[in-house]
């Protein structure tokens, strides 16, 4: 394992110090927690609290997205796994400004009750708490009888959205409406060319030969779909592509806004080859993309490879939420 | 029955042995998990040992409520909640009762409900629940809680982050039902079941 | 090499092509070249243009710095290569508003050559061409027998500068003393843990053991100054800092702003912690840190490494220009 | 005598010989710089190809002028500008001469003023400087050329990127030097100095 890194055991501890202190503009530390609120308190006032988190080792996501126009806090787990009940209650404490707050949750089961008993622990201080679970991933089949889809980079287009309609006044009923529309309309897809090493463990979560590939991996190196040899970007392109356009059921002149999304060690150069594929592909399918997005927004480490999401704009408000003015380290 | 005496014992052997197979609890958790499990249950075992270093109890809840926070805020992931729920039903439970039978079916309630899951889904529950039943006939050996354990392998997953394989989770323990394993296996060693 | 591109040959077209169309709203491409020209063409009016640029491969420099208050154009030249002179000069026309046009070069024999013969071309139109040489690569050694330094991540803190100038109105000569003010200022030194591919090569620059690191690595992967043992964050710190804290003569009360570069593989989970370090180390030499900065803003493809830069702010105005408002894909 | 018709046939064999040791010029430029400049030049002969195959000249002064362009357009870095400035100078003297000797030290004194830079710094400068001499004494062969290449070995750079290192470019070719040596190597083989 090769990283800048201290004590493996500190390695959140010390990150979200270096992050507090590199940008307190931005984010304050609640104290004795990794949770992490907006600095700029004036902007929260009379508004619905937007809380994330999860696992750390996906930055910026979360804490990048902190910031007036977008997330009142973020709560950082340690490495690839859910933060505790205590420290999401806290920043739901700190968020809640007497209209509640909404809680922007990836599909894992240990995100899920963490937030849950949070939730319950928030609801005797009587302050209201409501969640959407973003399932984007559609690697992973979804039936009645499993846990469904996994969250991924998706959740960055639903913090953008409920984050806007926040700071527009939404109450948190309509935050909720809004969440919940637009959750079936994000979906996501990756190709990996590498895993990721978490510090604590020491060793790859797995590992490609030089010239592989891994389609449908998840964001804690969760396997995928299939392996095989690494092909040119136009091919990656059209795979992805061709499972999101099955999973849309896409039609000429539907509407979308496209996130590609590097996975941590992947150029911003290939991301934008990848772009340029994806955006040639989409014309050839007669689609409007009416809104665009290239970077590392929510990683896995020093993963390499990308993911490409596709939401599907089906109410021009949403467009103008993507667009409206937010002040954060990363958006 | 369970005293706070021999219940003090079963969190720390329980944490001992967590510690000491942290590292497999890992490694069972790579292929079909997230590869945390071990790192997860070590941080809830050092804050329960460091618990019962620092703190006396007056009641057997009050020792379960105890370790069920330390375990809460210390572990988080799938296993947090599940086995801090657990706990906090047990000292619910151990105002009432203090047989170790009974507080194990309270415990289990609190992880399905936690988990909104059930047997067969490849989760602990696929031990808890077989290990009530033996409990229940005063049969629980070291070698049925490790054929339990086993038998998890079997179970295609449709809870858990190793729901996302599907199929291909068979063959594979669960790591959560191995911990469970852990648990009972030193419950066992406390001889409070004798 | 394992890359998301197509023919190697195509990688910048296909780049920039990527980075236009995903950011129409900021970049424009000028025709028949690999230049781009702000799209926000009012902010540009009656202002003294900034045009910077080089060699591909360091994104999100330099394209992602153009907008409002920074960068009126930028110049992508094959990677690692500096840009060709007619693509300059296009850049330079393009961004002349009757102020003049003022280039940020780094200092590498070729980017200077074919930003002189620019600035000789647009001369011949009567655009009035001045240029700083960024050198801030404390790695080597400055001589007055040698090229001197190379220019490095404090490239981006020379654009921030300057581009908040001309937004402020200053002249073009205004702009060139500022500029030649601040530049013995800026001072940086990496260290890396891999080494970058560039495509139409195949192979790694220079390789490093799976436990070893390269103490003052360049961004086109120049030799360092020491190999060794790969160490933790504070001791990585320590040795860099020491190297910046002799360039300067630190002394107490001095104030600085700080930038923890990414070179490109390397998690922001590392960076922060790196950063975080960096704090605790700069706060034992009591000097006063007035601006923090961290993320990928000057790669070398996908090396792995962090360049750390110290920017002494000997003007409180400096301090302004770095706070002042700006919109572009990557500040 | 340069004519239109040996210089187009010396842009020729330049062109094919870089286009041919691409990688080698590139290694070259790997241990002391950056392992482009066989990519370089490469786009640089292949932009002279084209030229020459779609383009007809009525003076020498044109086709030097037109490869100049296509060279400088098409290169970058530091070889572009530089031979760039060398072919342009070589057309404003075609003018005048025809004379090889005198448009190669027209065309080295392009090189220094660009490149501010003289003899002894390691770059192709330490090249066409013995070559021009050897050229004037009329004693111009391949071996003369390749010793020429191999004498910037011994010297420590002092320009260009080989320069950050210092003392440790000692040892290796310099490869603006070495894709200098094609230059003159396929002058020679025009037969245009006989
Ligand atoms: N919904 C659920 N119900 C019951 N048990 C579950 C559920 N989800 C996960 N588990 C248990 O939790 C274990 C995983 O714990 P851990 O690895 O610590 O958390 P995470 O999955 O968040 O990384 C699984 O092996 C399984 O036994
Ligand atoms: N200032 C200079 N004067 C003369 N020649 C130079 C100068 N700088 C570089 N060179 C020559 O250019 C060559 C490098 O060219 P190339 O690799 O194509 O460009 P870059 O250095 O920009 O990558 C060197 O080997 C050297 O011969
Ligand atoms: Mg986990
Ligand atoms: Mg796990
Ligand atoms: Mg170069
Ligand atoms: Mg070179």
């Amino acid at each position: 394992m090769k990283k800048i890194i201290n004590d493996p055991k500190n390695v959140v501890s010390e990150m979200v110090s270096g992050l507090v202190r590199a940008y307190p503009q931005y984010l304050q530390k609640i104290e004795g927690t990794e949770a992490m609120i907006r600095s700029n308190e004036a902007s929260m006032i009379d508004k619905v609290g937007i809380i994330s988190g999860g696992g750390s080792g996906h930055e910026p996501a979360h804490a990048g997205f902190v910031g007036p126009g977008m997330l009142s806090g973020a709560v950082a787990g340690q490495v690839f796994t859910s933060p505790t009940p205590d420290q999401i209650y806290e920043a739901i404490k700190a968020a809640n400004h007497g209209k509640g707050v909404f809680c922007v949750v990836k599909n894992y089961s240990g995100d899920i009750m963490n937030f849950d008993m949070a939730k319950e622990l928030a609801e005797i201080d009587d302050i209201e708490v409501k969640m959407v679970v973003v399932d984007d991933d559609i690697a992973v089949e979804d039936s009645l009888y499993t846990q469904g889809k996994r969250g991924v980079a998706g959740t960055i287009f639903m913090h953008k959205i409920v984050g806007a309609a926040a700071d527009k006044g939404a109450t948190l009923a309509e935050i909720d409406v809004l969440a919940q529309k637009v959750m079936p309309n994000i979906k996501t897809i990756a190709v990996a060319l590498s895993g990721a090493t978490v510090p604590e463990v020491g060793k790859p979560g797995f590992e490609l030969a030089d010239d592989e590939i891994e389609y449908g991996v998840g964001i804690h190196g969760e396997p995928g779909y299939r392996r095989e040899k690494l092909k040119p970007s136009k091919e990656l392109v059209q795979e992805l592509l061709s499972k999101l356009k099955d999973a849309f059921d896409m039609k000429p002149n539907d509407k979308y806004a496209v996130l590609v999304n590097g996975m941590g060690a992947t150029p911003l150069m290939e991301q934008y080859v990848f772009m340029n594929d994806t955006l040639d592909q989409l014309a050839d399918e007669n689609v409007e993309v009416a809104f665009t997005k290239v970077g590392n927004y929510m990683t896995s480490l020093e993963m390499a490879g990308i993911s490409l999401t596709l939401f599907k704009i089906e109410d021009d408000e949403w467009l103008s939420y993507l667009n409206y003015a937010v002040d954060t380290i990363a958006w | 029955m369970l005293t706070i005496e021999n219940t003090t014992k079963w969190f720390q052997l329980f944490s001992d042995k967590i510690i000491e197979n942290k590292d497999y609890l890992s490694e069972l958790d790579t292929p079909i998990g997230d590869g945390d499990h071990g790192n997860n249950m070590a941080r809830g075992a050092k804050a329960i040992q460091e618990l019962l270093k620092n703190q006396q109890f007056d009641t057997l809840s009050d020792l379960f409520k105890n370790v069920a926070m330390a375990f809460i805020k210390s572990v988080g992931g799938a296993s947090g909640p599940l086995y801090g729920t657990a706990f906090i039903e047990m000292s619910k439970a151990s105002k009432e009762t203090s047989n170790p039978t009974e507080l194990v079916a309270t415990g289990l309630d609190g992880i399905k409900r936690r988990g909104a899951s059930d047997v067969g889904a490849k989760t602990m529950i696929d031990v808890w629940t077989p290990v009530l039943e033996e409990l229940k006939a005063g049969q629980l050996t070291i070698e049925k809680i490790n054929a339990d354990v086993e038998a998890t392998k079997a179970l295609v997953a449709t809870k858990g982050r190793a729901s996302y394989l599907g199929e291909r989770s068979i063959g594979h323990i669960d790591p959560g039902s191995m911990s469970s394993g852990y648990l009972f296996e030193t419950l066992l060693e406390t001889g409070a079941l004798e």
